[in-house]
């Protein structure tokens, strides 16, 4: 029995709460992506950038508020800081909107227009964060680190195996599930939300039916920063703030939302979940949990392992290719927000 | 004679470079209907659309109960009591039917429930398939929901780019019906039509439109009797 | 502008920008730049051909590069003898294994009818042949990879000469384009993107990883050339007389003649890709293409075999990715799988397309060549931006020093702002795509 | 009269957090020579910065060649990663004749490269460094082990080695497996090392790039509480950032029984940098080039390559970091100099590092020295 | 010389074709109506192999070519033209057309590069055919334009022009005359006719506007509900009181007699 629930924790240790924190990093920026595909029909690959630079003023903030003693303690004072850090993109986005993408909107350039624009953008915002807080690691957490860490753990349960888990974990998850139900809730039921749709959906008819197109995107890109800017802080939280890394996340959030299904935000926890843990169970390493449920003369030498790890990626990546192939528009049947 | 309620006057415009429009004029008045003409490509489209503000106009002006609203954003033509229902892609294929006509009433404050029912007892089918989104309904489906849209804003203006293309008899009747309802309510109606000897019968005026030129301005009775009109713009 | 002298303009600009970086800075540098801006130009012709006329939106460019530079260093490299004797027999073990499951799959398929006892077939004989031949490879892998891994530890290559593997890398690029378009290609827009994506990131994993094939991430270096060495140059007594003759010091007339020869070989290459690009866009073939592109069901409506269309100019525009990849790896003198970014080589190369006017093949070369510009001088552009904008402070202002370090983001910046200045005054690209009236009949 | 030195680094692209410190240090090197008076009789020496980006090799070449040619510089320090330092010797110091003192490529492959004399390093080959490795494990009694390594040729080259010393003395190797630098999530390979298990992990990696990744989720999941950290792995931003977790963990890097490694750490700071991996044997790189110029009475590369063994090996006087200014006076005296510099290097055939190494140990977030091999 | 037996199409719950059984004869111009939603159009698909019925068998000239793709059909003579016009946007009006005709040797890479005078060739003569049809539409002024800035009207003349570009054995419209002037109308009614009579093509057509349907087919198939209704000559069928409680309505009776 013991030798199960030792299998059981390893397995959750390793495989089941790291996974669950990715993925839900993952699905809170494929989010703002699928947003931003949703409502203007183009993929932002500006959108790790805007995570960093988001992440980058709580980050100021959270420090200014460190300095003088302000704290929230056990949460993170960077919870306190997050108002600041939305705002702040929220006028730079909306700042790049007015100067970049209104005039193709303008235009009716193609998506594939904006989706260069927005790589534009992001070597622009590139070098903004940079610029101001440079390429290093900016360590900015503080209160509690963990719920349970391994060791106390084993001391209270007496297994042989631990089981950790990170405030940021929890905090990420929760985040992730509340965001998503109230998106959904505000595209589906609201008056605006609705109108946001009608307007992605056809963009003339909408002006016909009284539809403000302004007011449409400013409100859509307000959200995009917001989602942007708290997955970039709790990303953050959990890992380190850096920029280089945001910058590397937009390969797996793109993934996420489109295997998903793009413009659906239950598509994009869907998908943020699938990514993770494909990475995770594939590559990983069974010995262990083996070792606990067969009996010692079968226990394996080996490693089990059914792919290195080098290949992580890879395999998230056959299996997005493998789910898309199977339903062609992604899990949950994209662009129908 | 006093202003018609609402005026296109001399309209002169284009797409781009190229002018489509050449100095036409449209216009109707309110418990009008009034029904737009012509050769495919004659410009009657345009027309529809230089009226609603989505075309720039080199010259000529748009009234609207005597006021100039040339430069007024179609958005915001929309709030004066203006409908309009394009010719192609009227419906938000992405959103259910019962979406597509909330989205007619986006601006109205009141509750719609009365006016969805109206719709939905005009078109019945819209009522079985209001939960389906509206883009995998067949042609003339889409075009019924269309239509519905326009009449949820319950507007004072209604204008029509061949609703009836593509729907069955039967429908057609229902929706010319309605529409001789809607204009005893004060309502004024201009509509492009190729279906033109059932719309000239009901019209209280009629426009004739080649390339961009106003070729005929009559009653409807007039231009359905002259038979230089019949031959060349009717089919006979 | 008018559209007919804004194309000749245009590239007489690019040109004179290029003539003012050899006057300014030095000839050496502009001929650099000149080198990777037809190589950039080859790689986007071949996305052109991808999107501009058949609208598939591949963004697995990396992974075609990448193939080509595979393709170099096994045309060129020297063959490792060692590992071939002591590997070679498992890897020809598991090839045929290899073989023996894909023939034992196609008598499945042959044999049992459609359903789900021939999916298992199928799958139990893939399966077995995975195990059969990872039975032979490994062990032989293993041996290929022990044998001095510092400098070799790998297969090596043909040793010919390395020119072939420019159309070697097309036909291998061509050949992996061929098994993923069968895929993939049913996918659309963005679908399609993230799959040839992910699939080429796997290629690059797999160039990166797989150390009996490729030395991995230690790289393979020294790679043959198609030119002479600059050394040797600088040591021939006719080429110091003849760089004399000319009023240059033997170093930089080698390091010009050397860049020259290269962006003559280059330019044969990019002028023939050209001509049979601009071909191909303005018959009939092209005329299909754009329209499959502009509404496939109707194409297919009208009789064009759609799939096998797009799976021809898929397969196409990745040889001529591959080319260009075997092209770079040439210039580098070195195969580093790391340098497979998808940034680099995927986005870049878009940027190249888009900004140039997709759809016009003289678009994509301009685009290969101002965005390769922007990307190589944007650096000392924007260091010198800096100290410009920098001087008026004191010595020791603390916002000076700041910016002064952070100079090196300044290219970022400086890319993405003429990006976006490009497509604001250019929204449909410098030479946008000709509307083609009628032809030329 | 000016002397230009190409700072050649990757200011952009994956390793552009270590990029700073290392050009910092560079650039250091160069500001205490100039505040000294400069070389061959008053010439200060300039940098001038040029992005290797690290991975793209044409634009790395783009960049050097523009440095030579246009900004006419005099030799190269740089450039870091292993794939970019090939690539600019053979495409462009070679054809051009520049000197280049690499800081950061290990790669063993460079130690045959055909490189005219033209090209040294600071840091040892990852062949050497393998047995240092071991030696510290099997002497601490360690003998089953897990290693992660950034998947690049240092890391690579650096992991093969220590599995291979590590086993010849005896040691396992549960796993050698390799980590991606710059990506946002590390679980996976933690799990995959945690699954095999060890007593230590090594951790061949970059100081807050993959490396510091994997030691965090591997502490955070408590999958491995002592790690190993090679050269790139120390830097006291490490212990900043982990916090007491690291505690008890040790490593090595290249160093003697000097002051010189701490006499940096303190320059460094009053320069307004903190010191981080390869900052120091780029300091060492750029006094290399200015003390072996000096030596020969020439910026020429031609003329002072053949001096760089010289100034950098006994017999002579101990240069320290921050004695460069004694070094060029002793120099012009005619006499002889040993530079030992901030990573005391010590340079061997072909020229490259000796590898003297420097065993260290966290304790109370700090790095304790001690002892040397 | 086509046949559908029991045809089936459901997408998720709706059944859109509910086992429609009909045979078109061949050199007929076969008429097919229906209320809206009846499973036309859905049928067409079916036929013309834009997706395969969920069930059911289709024959053309007795080979069976369920779920063939298009383009195979195309070679077998088959034809379509589209409900919601399919035009090729960024290609100009006379391209539209001339990339209909069948077997181009441009269409090969190889002879787009190495065998220009043929391909030349070639194209003169697709050229001017192309400008024939553009004639007979009245679409002369806009032969440079791109398609996707047509009319409405227009682009559905383009859908037809297309298929004026092929001789096929059997051509399939849906909904030509929708928004198309009615004068204009009764020019491609007769065009219709002809090439019925001249060169034996064979038609199917929707059409709601009855006095089309009247002059042009016989027979007249009515579907409805995805059922066929009922099937007779025009005349049998403006009578039927199903068809016109379902399809008709009594207005339209008025109102013909009151144009006629
Ligand atoms: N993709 C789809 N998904 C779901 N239902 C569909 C889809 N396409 C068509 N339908 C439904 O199938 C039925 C038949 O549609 P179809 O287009 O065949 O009608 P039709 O007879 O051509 O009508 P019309 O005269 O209006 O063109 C309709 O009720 C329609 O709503
Ligand atoms: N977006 C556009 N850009 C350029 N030209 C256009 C555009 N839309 C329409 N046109 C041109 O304008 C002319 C008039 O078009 P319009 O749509 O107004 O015709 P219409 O009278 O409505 O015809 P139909 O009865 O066929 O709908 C046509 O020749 C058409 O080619
Ligand atoms: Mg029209
Ligand atoms: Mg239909």
């Amino acid at each position: 029995m013991t030798d199960i629930l030792n299998a059981l924790v390893v397995f959750a240790n390793f495989v089941l709460v790291p996974g669950a924190s990715y993925g839900a990093q993952l699905a809170l920026g494929a989010l703002g992506i699928t947003l931003v595909y949703a409502v203007l029909r183009f993929s932002n690959f500006a959108h790790g950038d805007t995570m960093a630079f988001g992440a980058m003023v709580t980050v100021l903030a959270t420090w200014a508020l460190q300095g003088v003693g302000v704290s929230i303690a056990p949460l993170p004072t960077a919870l306190l800081a997050l108002p600041a850090g939305i705002v702040a993109t929220a006028a730079f986005v909306l700042a790049t909107d007015r100067l970049v993408y209104r005039f193709h909107r303008r235009q009716h350039s193609q998506p594939v227009i904006f989706v260069i624009v927005s790589v534009g953008v992001m070597f622009v915002m590139n070098g903004v964060v940079r610029f101001i807080i440079g390429p290093d690691d900016q360590s900015f957490a503080d209160g509690a680190r963990f719920l349970v860490t391994a060791g106390d753990f084993k001391r209270m349960t007496g297994l042989a195996e631990g089981l950790a888990i990170k405030a940021s974990t929890l905090l990420t998850l929760v985040v992730a599930v509340v965001v998503v139900i109230a998106l959904f809730w505000f595209l589906q039921k609201t008056r605006t939300g609705k109108a946001m749709r009608a307007y992605s959906d056809n963009e003339d008819l909408a002006l016909l039916s009284g539809v403000d197109p302004d007011r449409v995107v400013m409100i859509a890109w307000l959200l995009v920063a917001a989602l942007a800017t708290i997955a970039g802080t709790l990303y953050g939280l959990d890992k380190t703030f850096k920029p280089f890394t945001y910058f590397q996340l937009i390969l797996p959030m793109f993934a996420a939302a489109i295997v998903g299904g793009i413009g659906s935000p239950v598509g994009a926890i869907v998908g943020g979940f699938v990514i993770a843990y494909s990475e995770v169970t594939v590559t990983y390493a069974y010995k262990r949990v083996l070792g606990h449920l067969l009996p010692d003369s079968l226990a394996p030498d080996s490693l089990v392992q059914l792919l290195g790890t080098e290949y992580k990626f890879a395999v998230s990546f056959v299996i997005l290719v493998v789910v898309l192939l199977v339903r062609p528009t992604g899990i949950l049947r994209g662009k129908v927000i | 004679m006093a202003e018609p309620f609402l005026i296109g006057e001399g309209m002169t415009g284009g797409y781009g470079g190229t002018t489509i429009l050449n100095d036409c004029t449209i216009s109707v008045d309110r418990g009008e209907i009034a029904v737009i003409v012509g050769p495919n490509g004659a410009g009657k489209s345009t027309a529809m659309k230089a009226v609603f503000g989505m075309l720039d106009l080199t010259a000529g002006s748009v009234r609207l109960d005597g006021r100039d609203i040339t430069r007024l954003a179609p958005q915001d033509r929309v709030p004066e009591g203006m409908a309009f229902v394009p010719q192609n892609a009227n419906i938000f294929a992405g959103m259910t039917v019962r979406e597509n006509l909330e989205m007619g009433a986006y601006l109205r404050r009141d509750d719609i429930s009365g006016t969805m029912e109206q719709v939905f007892d005009l078109f019945p089918i819209l009522r079985e398939k209001q939960r389906q989104n509206a883009g995998e309904l067949s042609g003339g489906q889409r075009q019924q929901v269309a239509v519905g849209r326009a009449l949820m804003t319950r507007p004072t203006v209604l204008m029509l780019d061949e609703p009836t293309a593509g729907v069955s008899p039967i429908v057609m009747d229902e929706l010319f019906d309605r529409i001789i309802e809607i204009r005893r309510a004060g309502i004024a109606i201009l509509m492009v039509e190729q279906n033109a000897r059932q719309a000239l019968e009901i019209a209280d005026h009629g426009f004739v439109l080649v390339t961009g030129e106003n070729r005929y301005t009559d009653t409807g009775a007039a231009l359905l009797a002259n038979p230089e009109v019949r031959r060349s713009f009717l089919g006979g | 502008m008018s559209p007919t002298w804004r194309g000749p303009i245009l590239f007489a600009v690019m040109a004179a920008v290029l003539t003012g970086v050899g006057m300014t800075q030095s000839w050496s540098v502009a001929l650099g730049i000149v080198n990777l801006c037809l190589i950039s130009s080859i790689m986007a012709l071949g996305v052109n051909i991808q999107w501009g006329y058949a609208g598939l939106f591949n963004v697995g460019t990396v992974g075609f590069a990448a193939v080509g530079g595979v393709a170099a260093v096994l045309v060129s490299a020297q063959p490792v003898r060692e590992a071939w004797a002591t590997g070679g027999a498992g890897l020809f073990l598991a090839f045929l294994a290899v073989a023996a499951t894909v023939v034992a799959i196609l008598l499945i398929r042959a044999r049992i009818g459609r359903g789900r006892k021939r999916n298992l077939a199928v799958a139990a004989a893939a399966l077995i042949g995975y195990f059969l031949a990872r039975l032979a490879f490994d062990p032989a892998v293993d041996r290929i990879e022990a044998i001095d891994p510092a400098l070799s530890g790998y297969l090596g290559g043909l040793g010919l000469p390395i020119v072939l593997a420019w159309p070697i890398g097309g036909l291998m690029a061509a050949g992996v384009a061929w098994l993923i378009g069968k895929v993939a290609l049913g996918l659309r827009s963005d679908y399609l993107a993230i799959a040839t994506l992910g699939i080429s990131e796997i290629i690059v994993f797999i160039a990166k990883n797989e150390d009996w094939l490729t030395r991995g991430v230690k790289n393979v270096t020294g790679l043959p050339r198609p030119v002479p060495y600059e050394i040797d140059l600088q040591q021939a007594d006719w080429f110091v007389a003849r760089a004399a003759s000319f009023g240059l010091d033997p170093m930089e007339a080698s390091s010009i003649f050397v860049k020259l020869a290269y962006a003559g070989l280059f330019a044969v290459v990019l002028l023939a890709l050209l001509w049979l690009s601009e071909r191909a866009l303005n018959s009939p073939w092209g005329r299909m293409m754009r329209a499959i592109r502009d509404n496939e069901e109707a194409a297919e409506a009208m009789g064009k075999d759609v799939t096998r269309r797009r799976l021809h100019a898929f397969v196409i525009g990745s040889a001529v990715c591959g080319i260009g990849g075997a092209m770079l790896t040439t210039l580098d003198g070195q195969f580093t799988p790391g340098t497979y970014n998808p940034l680099r080589f995927t986005f870049l190369i878009w940027v190249m397309v888009i900004v140039g006017g997709s759809g016009n093949n003289w678009g994509s070369v301009l685009g290969g060549f101002l965005i390769w510009f922007v990307w190589v001088e944007a650096e000392p552009v924007g260091r010198w931006l800096m100290d410009v904008l920098t001087s008026g402070m004191g010595e020791d202002n603390a916002l000076r020093t700041h910016l002064l370090d952070s100079a090196a983001y300044m290219r970022m910046v400086l890319m993405g702002l003429i990006l976006l200045l490009a497509l604001r005054f250019s929204p449909k690209g410098l030479l946008p795509e000709k509307m083609r009236i009628g032809h030329r009949a | 009269d000016d002397v230009k030195l190409g700072v050649i680094l990757g200011y952009t692209g994956p390793l552009e957090s270590i990029t700073p410190a290392m050009a910092a240090g560079a650039e250091l090197a160069m500001k205490e020579v100039t505040d000294a008076g400069g070389i061959l009789g008053g010439m200060n020496v300039v940098s001038v910065r040029g992005d290797s980006t690290c991975i793209d090799a044409a634009a790395a070449s783009a960049a050097a060649e523009r440095l030579i040619t246009s900004d006419g510089i005099a030799a190269i320090v740089g450039a870091d990663c292993s794939g970019v330092t090939t690539a600019i010797l053979q495409n462009v110091a070679l054809a051009n004749g520049v000197v280049m003192v690499s800081p950061s490529a290990t790669s063993p492959a460079l130690t045959t490269i055909e490189d005219n004399g033209l090209f040294f390093r600071t840091s040892p080959s990852d062949a050497r460094q393998g047995k240092i490795v071991s030696d510290v494990l099997t002497d601490k009694g360690v003998k089953e082990i897990a290693i992660s390594y950034t998947n690049n040729d240092y890391g690579k080259g650096l992991a093969d080695s220590i599995e291979t010393n590590f086993k010849a003395a005896g040691g396992s190797v549960t796993i050698n497996a390799s980590h991606e630098d710059g990506k946002a999530d590390y679980s996976a390979e933690v799990g995959a090392l945690a699954a095999a298990g060890g007593e230590v992990l090594v951790v061949a990696g970059y100081v807050d790039q993959g490396g510091k990744g994997i030691i965090q989720a591997s502490l955070d999941s408590g999958a491995f509480d002592t790690f190993y950290l090679p050269d790139g792995m120390v830097g006291q931003a490490l212990p900043d950032a982990i916090g007491d977790g690291l505690n008890g963990s040790y490593g090595a890097l290249p160093g003697t029984d000097s002051e010189g490694a701490t006499n940096y750490l303190k320059m460094a700071e009053e320069a307004g940098f903190t010191s981080g991996a390869f900052s120091p044997e780029s300091y060492d790189a750029a006094a290399l080039i200015m003390l072996a110029m000096e030596a020969a009475g020439s910026t020429d590369s031609a003329a002072f390559k053949d001096k760089v063994m010289e100034v950098a090996n006994a017999p002579g006087e101990q240069i320290q970091p921050g004695e460069l200014a004694k070094a060029l006076k002793i120099i012009r005296d005619g006499g002889d100099i040993d530079y030992v510099g901030a990573s005391a290097v010590e340079l061997i055939e072909p020229g490259e590092s000796a590898g003297n190494y420097r065993e260290i140990k966290i304790e109370d977030g700090k790095i304790e020295t001690v002892g040397y091999r | 010389m086509i046949r559908c037996e029991d045809v089936h199409k459901n997408f998720g719950g709706v059944r859109a074709v509910d086992g429609a059984t009909l045979e078109l004869a061949a050199g007929a111009i076969t008429g097919l109506i229906g209320p809206n939603g009846a499973g036309k159009t859905t049928l067409f698909n079916c036929v013309a192999g834009a997706f395969p019925p969920t069930s059911g068998r289709i024959f053309l000239d007795d080979e069976e070519i369920t779920g063939l793709p298009p383009h195979e059909l195309y070679d077998r003579g088959l034809l379509r033209t589209f409900q919601i016009a399919h035009e090729f946007g960024t290609l100009s009006v006379r391209d539209n057309l001339m990339m209909a005709a069948p077997d181009q040797a441009g269409e090969t890479l190889w002879n787009a590069w190495f065998s220009p005078a043929k391909v030349r060739a070639e194209e003169r003569a697709i050229r001017e055919k192309a400008d024939e049809v553009i004639e007979f539409l009245g679409i002369g002024h806009v032969a440079e334009e791109r398609a996707g800035n047509l009319s409405g009207g227009q682009k559905k003349l383009l859908e037809l022009g297309r298929t004026m570009m092929v001789d096929a054995k059997i051509v399939f419209l849906d909904e030509v005359g929708a928004g198309v002037n009615r004068t204009l109308l009764n020019t491609i009614g007769d065009a219709i006719v002809r090439l019925n009579e001249e060169r034996g093509y064979t038609f199917c057509m929707i059409e709601h506007d009855m006095d089309f349907i009247g002059r042009l087919c016989d027979p007249v198939i009515v579907m409805a509900e995805g059922k066929v209704l009922m099937q007779g000559s025009a005349a049998e069928v403006m009578a039927d009181e199903r068809v016109i409680e379902a399809y008709l309505g009594h207005g339209v009776k008025n109102k013909a007699e009151v144009g006629a």
